[in-house]
């Protein structure tokens, strides 16, 4: 028979391998998703979700098993939350501001014209010389 | 207690860093550094003379029992080298106040000296083998900062080799800790000195002992030389004669301890190998000495000689080699130091590094040309100079272990050192002086007083040989003897 | 697994030391990082791997992991990573100064 | 358009006192849990490391207005200090004692010389770090 | 049962890391390496929080709060870096 | 709304001194500190502000709010990730914003970062116009446009 | 304070005192200031002569370095007695010569100083018993004669002839040396007189015979013996009386000293007999040979000195057959040989001293040296022409002079031995009175060629206008002396051979009983014998080979310049020198990858090598940790990366990969329950990445490595071999389960150092010295950093370091 305990473990436990599912589709995505702009919506969600998942089943296994809240655990939690965001803003905004272009068959961009506005033609710059002018 | 016997590594280093506080009152750093290293003298020697009646004595930090703590252990061996480098680093302090230049003083030079001085002696002292790494690293930060302390394309370009090799031997040395810790599963070089004995050193054992002298060896220069021409010569003169005093030294004591204490028991594995890098060491000292055209090339490589020579004491192994190499040590601290600044001041002089664009230096600086001469005398292991007892006793034991071609290497390349410092002596020493009298400039008093002090140092060392004697062969019983060693660490 | 991080130990010591043999200043830095590394894990690896539990007395009744490497490597870490500091410093101003970064470039030129 | 640092700023406003209040945490916690002198330095360093990033040299210099340098010397005295301490007291080098005190409102404590110690390694590494990292990030 | 699916989890984050390292050797560009190293030092986090309670010990929970500051400054620091060639500027506002 | 904190503390404290107990314990001040809320929730009125735990439910409420919006966004990427064939337009658009003050301009960033397909790429140096990069520009625009009104309400809620 | 003692060290006082006071001493007096010590040392030294020749010896000893047997014991015998006599005796005599000689403008006190610096160290290679001390002395002449010799610095020939000079004497003395530690370390003592007594104990040794002949080089090479005789011409670039002294009276007689002094050691070798005798007539020959080529007055007394050294030699060489043969009444006759070597030895010294002040006369006089440029001198300085005349007779070994006596005892010796069928004598022996005949017409012809050229004929009219005139009367009063003596002897030989000699040859042979047996009594008319025959055979064939000197001295240019030994000499340095430095530029060429090379390969090669050598390998995987899969794919990771980071092309790439090991690793540390570790390695790891990309971005970009694929694939072997030697012995390492770990010991933290987390008790306790190390490191490397930072080298300012 399942008790509280057992079911609460396991609960942390699936949260967990959840976390880890997630996190691997996340990771499949930076993969496949076309430039840096649009993984950085697989990094800055999925991923913070995955470890904030994973994080809490911890919390709640190390509660129920050993009867320890962690604050350490909870304190980590609200830092990649806090932080995350924040992280995916930096870098898309140094992005741009370095030149990288948006994938192709992207719409509008309204960051261009304030930016880069008295420039004639649009960025073309390749990830080449971009990791030229380092 | 024996608490004085780590106060030559703590008073330099509380020192250091007070200088640092004391960054721009220049003459009280010199004051400070100066009293420091005299009392770093006197308790070397106070402990010297301890150990002559009380034995080996040790210093468990924090009171714990070795093998669990680290502890300093000084016998005779490691205290007359703490002595020796200790005075000639006081000397060449002589040199630095009046040489160094405010601009250099200011950017911590005294600091970095003092920390260097912490780590050549708690190197000599230490007798836990991670320690001895910690130690070599305090050592080495120091002599990083101080190869290119000049600034200039050359220092930063050689220093740089210097610290790359470094940190590779330096690397090695801790896979040798690594291995040495895995198989015998301790770190107090008593106690691996014990274990080692108790399985006979066996193969492995002796793998890691190899180890261990190629890391060494990179530090003594010991037929892995190559960095050392490049990286001696580059710095502020006093930092080359701390360099070519200190460094390789280090190393050497380094090889004697691991091969006497810890590793002496397949000796014609190990003491054959250190045979035949000392051999090469000396072939390639002496070609470069014969190829030098520059005063630097022909001082590195008389280091590297000195470094050849003296192991060959240690590959050798009897007794008296080994009184030899502790005598020869002693004398090539004092007498490296001297010939670089020497040939520092030469340069100084004249604005020149090639022997033959100097000249006839001795008619306008009397004293310092014959100062040179007899260094190059001691050298050259002419006696009654520092040199010769070394020489003699290194060359008796070679023979009376039948070790005729180290013998004749070494005996050789003592012609060899003669004869590449003679070149420098007639070419630039002699002969008509090329100096006009209002270029002509005056050898600051404190660089006088230290070449002096030095020459009188390797008279001293020749004629009163005697005077130190004791403590040399009592150092020289310890390490044929390491059960001395390791009872008085591990007994009681 | 002592077995599997020997042989990670000495690819890692293998690469470092192809990069350490390099001309390029970046890539011989690198090198030795890739050496610090390798040499930690060694270390490691000579107090057993997994034979114990946690060396703190507070989380478990033993046996313990054998914490003696573990202090040596943390004094390792320390010491490579001032090193690093050092190193990285010098090779810029090297760089700077001597205007190449190639080992074979940086030397005594016959015409300097 | 000039970069607008407001969120960065804001949000490392908030986040300094957890990373701070970290490294004192492990910095105290290092004798029965991870952590120590060394790392906590290390974390109360990046800390300040942050700062730096986060605004600039100039600024930080007028709210921090330490020598580096010198704090890392301190440390440095702190951590040799208490290991020569114990030779005043005749008992061998770097000897550490501890004992418990029983100071008025904070209730008995542990207190050891240990600590001390630690707190000479922290101040070094918070000094040598930022001293590494600004003397690089001023060398233009 | 519980450790093996704990010992999957880890696995798969492990997969997840290589996945994020092709992506940051890969590129193309800095900030694609930024924003995989962020992520790589997140899983991190996930991958020792599994591993502590595999092993049963709360040793490694600081490890796990100090990898999420780190990865933050990290992150930080490279972006500003890409963005203006420096790291800690000189003057505010320039 | 700092000073009625202030006050409930004063008042654990006061329940504290008044148990008389040898050694205090923890759970009195507690116990008084409960006690305090029931006595400034009747009282609150008189200070003519809100009850201030009411603020702390609105921040519970926005942290709620956070979350959720990071569950969502999260699942939302994860499955245009496994979406076979992607068929997004990732673009660039405004948003003017009224919130005032850094606290409450980067409360929202962070939640419109967290939002599904959004990324807050820069903000104005005015500090009132977000550049924000959709996934999907048409699918994202109008979800966030809708979205914004109710996180600059919440976050109002706290910080006003 | 005895005075045997005290004659050793008055010389070197009075150096020091001279250097010391030299501003107050005024030059005109100095040398006959200088001059009171040889004379009075002189004087004390013939009171030794009959109490030697008594049969005393006179032996002290003073502690020098005790803890390793080097003692000064003074030994005074007949042997070192005669040496004494001549030193202080010719040395008083060259002294009073300077003084006239040397000009007041020369910075003569450094000349006297280096002059008793000699004298002392001669007289202490004489009286020293102690081997080593004797060695001491004996570099120490090397060195004063390596100062004189450069007297005139500024010439580039005395500095060549002085380098020359003292590399080849310095290096006879390291050999000999060696001798000497052999002979230690077979008998156990330094002292020459218990190494005597005691030879029958290492004469069998196997070192017996190496120490022989390595004595004999350091004898050869300071005594100008053939081929080490080069040095000495060209240290007649020294100012003349140097020449008397040291090249022709005293330092060279060392080598004949030494040899002498070691016959009893070695005298019963045949080693020792062919190689004393064929050395010593090769270089009797070849130095008078020579010695008719030159056209240098001065170089002619040169090679006169190296034959007459020669023939010194080989006399020695002839009598050590006597103590091969061991005492007996017919025995007795073979040390004859050594009585004449004596007499010679003190002849030499008289004569050659006198020719050698004669020319220093015609030299200060004329000008030149050159007996091209000479001639018809005789009537002008009819003094230097008696004294001329008088020596070179002498040396040619006319009557009546002391030289005739010596040299007519030398035939003898030469035909003497041919008695004798040991060491293969029998076979090989007739060349030895044959090459002395012919050696002793060549020196005759010199002789004539000495006066001859310089005194006879017309004067050359360049010679004339310098208005030349007779030295002044204190340059002519030591060769006189020294002539005077030449004749002296000649008439009282046996007052020296019975004083002086007797003695001596007691020191020479030990175990003969009687001293006064071996002493005949010289005189200068045997009747008819072979020796006389020899010596008119000398006259005859030396006036018809003199008078046809032009006819045959084609015969010197068969010897291409480039092979005579001068040539060969400088050519070796040369090439050694050249061969050196091209060999050194190569390795050495400063490219720091090759240095990493040499380096791998020696670590492996030695490394490797020993451990494959002893077969220490060995590996057993079962006692092996389980692996997990995610933990393999973290390896897996690694390696990838580890890989990744060769072929990196971006600096950004480089560090980033490097950033994902680092934190590999620490997650390695959390695997392998090591939390400490884990975060600080994340923290520092992170640290450095910023490090890296911070310094990187100030150095170039990364380029692709311009190495040749030959130079890749070169590489990848050797760090291979590199990563395998660690692995291999890792594994090994990782077997090998002999020892109980002390770490169990801090496993007991809370009850002895009171803290629960181990690692860091041990860093803040057990091991907290490393600890604060590790600070201390920490901290030069902050300040290093700033230092490497802000001192960038300054233009114009501070002290030595610009001038690099
Ligand atoms: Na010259
Ligand atoms: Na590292």
């Amino acid at each position: 028979m399942l008790n509280v305990k057992e079911i609460l473990e396991w609960i942390a436990v699936l949260s967990v391998l959840l976390a880890s599912i997630i996190s691997m589709i996340s990771a499949f995505g930076m993969i496949r998703l076309p430039d840096v702009y649009t993984r950085s919506h697989a990094a800055t969600k999925s991923s913070t979700m995955a470890v904030l998942a994973c994080l809490s089943g911890a919390f709640i296994y190390f509660w129920v098993h050993d009867g320890y809240v962690s604050v350490r655990l909870i304190l980590g939690i609200v830092f990649v939350f806090i932080t995350a965001p924040v992280s995916g803003h930096l870098v898309t905004r140094a992005a741009y501001r370095a030149r990288v272009p948006l994938a192709e068959g992207s719409g509008d961009d309204a960051l261009k014209p304030v930016l880069f506005g008295d420039e004639q033609t649009s960025p073309t710059i390749t990830a080449d010389n971009v990791d030229k002018h380092e | 207690m024996n608490n004085l016997i780590v106060l030559p590594l703590i008073i330099p280093i509380i020192t250091a860093v007070v200088l640092v506080f004391l960054r721009d009152q220049i003459v009280l750093q010199r004051i400070i550094s100066f009293v420091t290293m005299g009392f770093v003298c006197i308790v070397s020697f106070i402990l010297l003379n301890i150990v002559q009646t009380e034995g080996i004595i040790r210093l468990d930090f924090s009171g714990w029992m070795p093998p669990f703590g680290i502890l300093f252990v000084a016998d005779s061996f490691s205290l007359l080298l703490v002595l020796t480098s200790s005075i000639v680093t006081l000397i060449c302090l002589l040199y630095a106040f009046s040489m160094m230049g405010q601009r250099y003083e200011k950017m911590f030079f005294y600091p970095f000296v003092l920390f260097l001085v912490a780590g050549v002696n708690g190197s000599f002292l230490t007798g836990d083998i991670f320690n001895l790494f910690v130690c070599f690293e305090v050592m080495l930060l120091a002599s990083y900062v101080l190869v290119a302390f000049g600034g200039g394309k050359r220092q930063l370009r050689e220093s740089l080799k210097y610290v790359l090799i470094n940190v590779v031997a330096s690397w090695m040395f801790l896979v040798a800790l690594a291995f040495l810790y895995g198989s015998v599963k301790t770190l107090n070089m008593a106690h691996i000195a014990q274990r080692v004995a108790e399985v006979g050193q066996d193969p492995l054992i002796t793998t890691v002992a190899i180890l261990f002298l190629i890391v060494f060896s990179l530090k003594a220069g010991l037929l892995l030389f190559f960095w050392l021409p490049g990286s001696y010569s580059v710095p502020p003169t006093v930092v080359q004669a701390l360099f070519a005093a200190l460094l390789t030294k280090v190393g050497i004591y380094a090889l004697i301890r691991t091969f006497t204490l810890m590793f002496p028991l397949q000796q014609e594995v190990t003491h054959t190998i250190i045979g035949i890098m000392a051999g090469l060491t000396i072939i390639a000292g002496c070609m470069g000495a014969l190829a030098g055209r520059d005063v630097y090339t022909i001082a590195t490589y008389n280091v590297i000689i000195g470094t050849g020579f003296i192991l060959i004491g240690l590959a050798v192994g009897t007794e008296s080699a080994m009184a030899g190499a502790i005598y020869y040590l002693i004398h090539d601290i004092v007498a490296k130091a001297l010939l670089f600044l020497l040939i520092g001041m030469m340069i100084y002089l004249t604005g020149e590094t090639v022997v033959k664009k100097m000249s006839g230096l001795i008619q306008i600086y009397p004293i310092f040309g014959w100062i040179y001469f007899i260094l190059m005398l001691a050298l050259a292991g002419i006696p009654p100079f520092s040199g010769f007892i070394g020489k003699v006793l290194i060359g008796q034991g070679a023979i009376e272990a039948h070790s005729y071609i180290l013998l004749a290497l070494g005996f050789a390349s003592s012609i060899i050192v003669l004869y590449s410092l003679l070149r420098i002596f007639l070419a630039s020493f002699f002969g008509e002086t090329t100096i006009s009298p209002e270029d002509k400039k005056p050898i600051p008093k404190g660089a006088y007083t230290s070449f002096i002090l030095l020459a009188i140092s390797i008279i001293y060392l020749g004629i009163g040989a005697e005077s130190i004697a004791v403590y040399v062969k009592d150092a020289a019983e310890t390490l044929m003897n390491p059960s001395i060693y390791i009872d008085a660490i591990l007994k009681g | 697994m002592e077995s599997l991080i020997m042989i990670l130990v000495g690819i890692l010591a293998s690469v470092g030391t192809y990069l350490i043999l390099s001309r390029n200043i970046i890539r011989v830095i690198l090198g030795t990082a890739i050496y610090s590394h390798a040499v930690h894990l060694l270390i490691l690896t000579m107090g057993g791997l997994k034979k114990g539990d946690v060396p703190i007395l507070s989380q478990s009744e033993g046996p313990f992991t054998d914490a003696l490497p573990q202090a040596l490597i943390l004094t390792a870490i320390v010491i490579s990573f001032a090193t690093t500091a050092l190193l990285l410093v010098l090779a810029y101003r090297t760089y700077k100064t001597n205007g190449s970064d190639d080992f074979h470039e940086l030397r005594e030129m016959p015409d300097e | 358009m000039k970069i607008n640092d407001v969120i960065l700023r804001t949000v490392v406003k908030g986040v300094i006192f957890i990373i701070l209040t970290l490294g004192v945490y492990l910095f105290f916690s290092g004798h029965n849990a991870p952590g120590g002198g060394f790392i906590g330095g290390l974390v109360l360093g990046s800390a300040i490391v942050l700062l730096y990033i986060t605004y600039d040299l100039e600024t930080v210099h007028k709210k921090m207005p330490f020598d580096f340098k010198k704090v890392a010397a301190l440390g440095v005295l702190l951590a040799t200090g208490t290991a020569v301490g114990s030779i005043l007291f005749d008992a061998p080098f770097l000897s550490q004692t501890d004992g418990y005190f029983n100071i008025p409102i904070l209730g008995e404590k542990h207190l050891t010389t240990v600590t001390i110690f630690e707190a000479g390694v922290a101040l070094t590494v918070i000094g040598t770090l930022v001293t590494i990292i600004l003397s690089i990030g001023e060398d233009e | 049962m519980k450790e093996t699916i704990l010992l999957l989890a880890l696995t798969f984050f492990m997969i997840a890391i290589g996945l994020l390292l092709y992506r940051s050797i890969v590129g193309p560009t800095m900030p694609d390496r930024a924003i995989a190293l962020d992520t790589i030092g997140v899983n991190i986090i996930s991958a020792i929080a599994i591993v502590s309670i595999i092993l049963s010990t709360t040793a490694f929970l600081e490890a796990i709060l100090i990898l999420g500051i780190l990865a933050f400054i990290g992150t930080i620091a490279f972006s500003k870096y890409i963005e203006r060639g420096v790291i800690v500027e000189r003057k505010g506002d320039s | 709304m700092f000073g009625q904190f202030l006050l409930n503390l004063f008042i654990a404290l006061l329940w504290l001194l008044l148990m008389d107990e040898p050694i205090p314990q923890l759970t009195t001040f507690f116990t008084g500190f409960v006690v305090g809320i029931g006595i400034l929730y009747v009282m609150h009125r008189f200070f003519g502000t809100q009850f201030y735990l009411r603020k702390l439910a609105k921040i519970i409420y926005l942290i709620l709010l956070f979350i959720k919006e990071l569950m969502t966004s999260g699942f939302v990427v994860t499955r245009q990730v496994l979406t076979p064939n992607l068929q997004i337009t990732p673009g660039i658009f405004t948003y003017q914003t009224s919130l005032k003050g850094e606290w409450e301009v980067t409360a929202l960033a962070l939640l419109l970062t967290l939002t599904p397909g959004s990324v807050v790429m820069e903000v104005s140096e005015s500090g009132d116009v977000f550049y924000i990069h959709a996934m999907d520009i048409e699918d994202s625009k109008e979800s966030v446009i809708r979205s914004i009104g109710k996180f600059e309400k919440a976050i109002m809620e706290v910080t006003r | 304070m005895t005075i045997d003692f005290a004659i050793i060290l008055i010389p070197f006082i009075m150096a020091a005192l001279i250097l010391l006071f030299n501003k107050q001493l005024r030059k005109k007096y100095l040398g006959w200031i200088v001059l009171i010590i040889p004379v009075s040392l002189f004087l004390i030294l013939t009171t030794y002569i009959p109490r030697i020749a008594n049969g005393e010896t006179y032996t002290h000893t003073y502690e020098w370095i005790p803890a390793f047997n080097l003692n000064f014991t003074t030994y005074i015998d007949g042997l070192s007695l005669i040496l004494s006599l001549l030193i202080t005796g010719v040395g008083s005599l060259v002294i009073l010569y300077s003084i006239f000689y040397l000009s007041m403008k020369e910075s003569l006190h450094h000349f006297y100083c280096y002059l008793l610096l000699f004298m002392g160290a001669m007289l202490g290679v004489v009286f020293s018993d102690n081997l080593m001390v004797l060695y001491a002395f004996w570099e120490l002449t090397s060195v004063s004669s390596f100062l004189l010799i450069a007297f005139w610095h500024h010439r580039k020939a005395s500095r060549a002839g002085a380098r020359k000079s003292m590399t080849i004497t310095v290096s006879g003395g390291v050999s000999m040396l060696t001798g000497f530690l052999m002979l230690y370390v077979m008998s156990g003592t330094f002292s020459i007189r218990e190494i005597i007594a005691n030879v029958e104990k290492i004469s069998e040794h196997s070192l017996f015979i190496p120490a022989l002949i390595l004595i004999l080089l350091g004898a050869f090479t300071k005594s100008a013996q053939f081929p080490f005789h080069i040095w000495l011409p060209d240290a007649m670039e020294a100012p003349t009386p140097v020449s008397a002294y040291l090249h022709s009276a005293t330092m060279v007689k060392a080598g004949i000293y030494l040899v002498a002094r070691f016959t009893p050691v070695f005298g019963g070798e045949m080693v020792w007999f062919w190689t004393v005798t064929g050395v010593g007539l090769i270089t009797l020959f070849w130095g008078s040979f020579n010695a008719v080529r030159q056209t240098d007055l001065k170089a002619i007394l040169a090679f006169s000195t190296v034959s007459q050294l020669g023939l010194i030699m080989s006399l020695l060489g002839l009598g050590s057959v006597a103590v091969h043969l061991g005492y007996s009444a017919d025995t007795v006759i073979y040390t004859q040989a050594t009585f004449a070597a004596l007499f010679h030895l003190i002849n030499h010294s008289t004569f050659k001293g006198a020719l050698f002040m004669m020319v220093g006369i015609v030299d200060h006089e004329i000008g030149t040296r050159d007996i091209r440029r000479l001639g018809g001198l005789m009537s002008i300085m009819p003094f230097t022409f008696t004294i001329a005349v008088i020596g070179s007779f002498s040396m040619a070994g006319l009557p009546p002079f002391n030289g005739f006596l010596s040299k007519e005892m030398f035939f003898a010796a030469t035909v003497k031995i041919l008695q004798l069928d040991v060491f293969s004598i029998e076979s090989t022996g007739i060349l030895i009175p044959l090459i002395a005949w012919v050696a002793s017409i060549l020196t005759f012809v010199y002789c004539i060629i000495i006066v001859n050229r310089t005194f006879l004929g017309k004067i050359k009219p360049d010679i004339q206008e310098k208005n030349p005139h007779e030295a002044p009367l204190g340059m002519l009063i030591s060769p006189f002396i020294l002539i005077t003596l030449v004749i002296a002897i000649f008439f009282f030989p046996n007052l020296l051979g019975e004083y002086i000699l007797k003695p001596a040859m007691a020191s020479v042979y030990p175990t003969f009983p009687s001293a006064a047996e071996m002493t005949p009594h010289i005189s200068a008319w045997h009747g008819f014998n072979i020796e006389l025959l020899m010596t008119i055979g000398v006259i005859v064939l030396g006036i018809v080979l003199y008078r046809l000197l032009k006819y045959w001295k084609k015969i010197y240019r068969i010897f291409p310049q480039n092979w005579t030994l001068n040539a060969i000499y400088e050519r070796v340095i040369t090439t050694s020198e050249n061969v050196s430095e091209s060999i050194t530029n190569r390795y050495m060429n400063g490219k720091l990858t090759h240095y990493f090379i040499y380096i791998y390969i020696s670590f492996v090669v030695i490394v490797a090598g020993t451990f494959v050598a002893l077969d220490a390998f060995s590996w057993n995987p079962r006692l092996d940790a389980p692996v997990e899969t995610y933990e393999l794919l973290l390896v897996f990771i690694m390696i990838f990366t580890a890989i990744g980071l060769v072929f990196a092309k971006s600096r950004i790439t480089s560090v980033l990969l490097n950033g994902v090991l680092g934190y590999s690793v620490a997650f390695f540390f959390v695997i392998f329950r090591a939390p400490d570790l884990a975060l600080t390695q994340l923290v520092v790891e992170s640290v450095t990445t910023a490090l890296f990309l911070i310094c990187f971005k100030h150095l170039g970009a990364l380029k692709p490595e311009p190495s040749s694929k030959r130079v890749k694939v070169s590489n990848g072997v050797i760090s291979i071999l590199v990563g395998a030697t660690v692995t291999l012995i890792g594994l090994a390492v990782v077997n090998y389960e002999k020892f109980e770990t002390i770490s169990t010991y801090f496993e007991n933290s809370y009850e002895l150092a009171g803290g629960k987390n181990i690692v860091n008790t041990i860093l803040g306790d057990f091991r907290a010295f490393d600890t604060m190390l590790e600070v201390v490191v920490l901290f030069i490397a902050g300040l290093g950093v700033y230092t490497l930072i802000n001192l960038k080298a300054a233009k114009k300012e501070g002290a030595d370091i610009e001038n690099k």
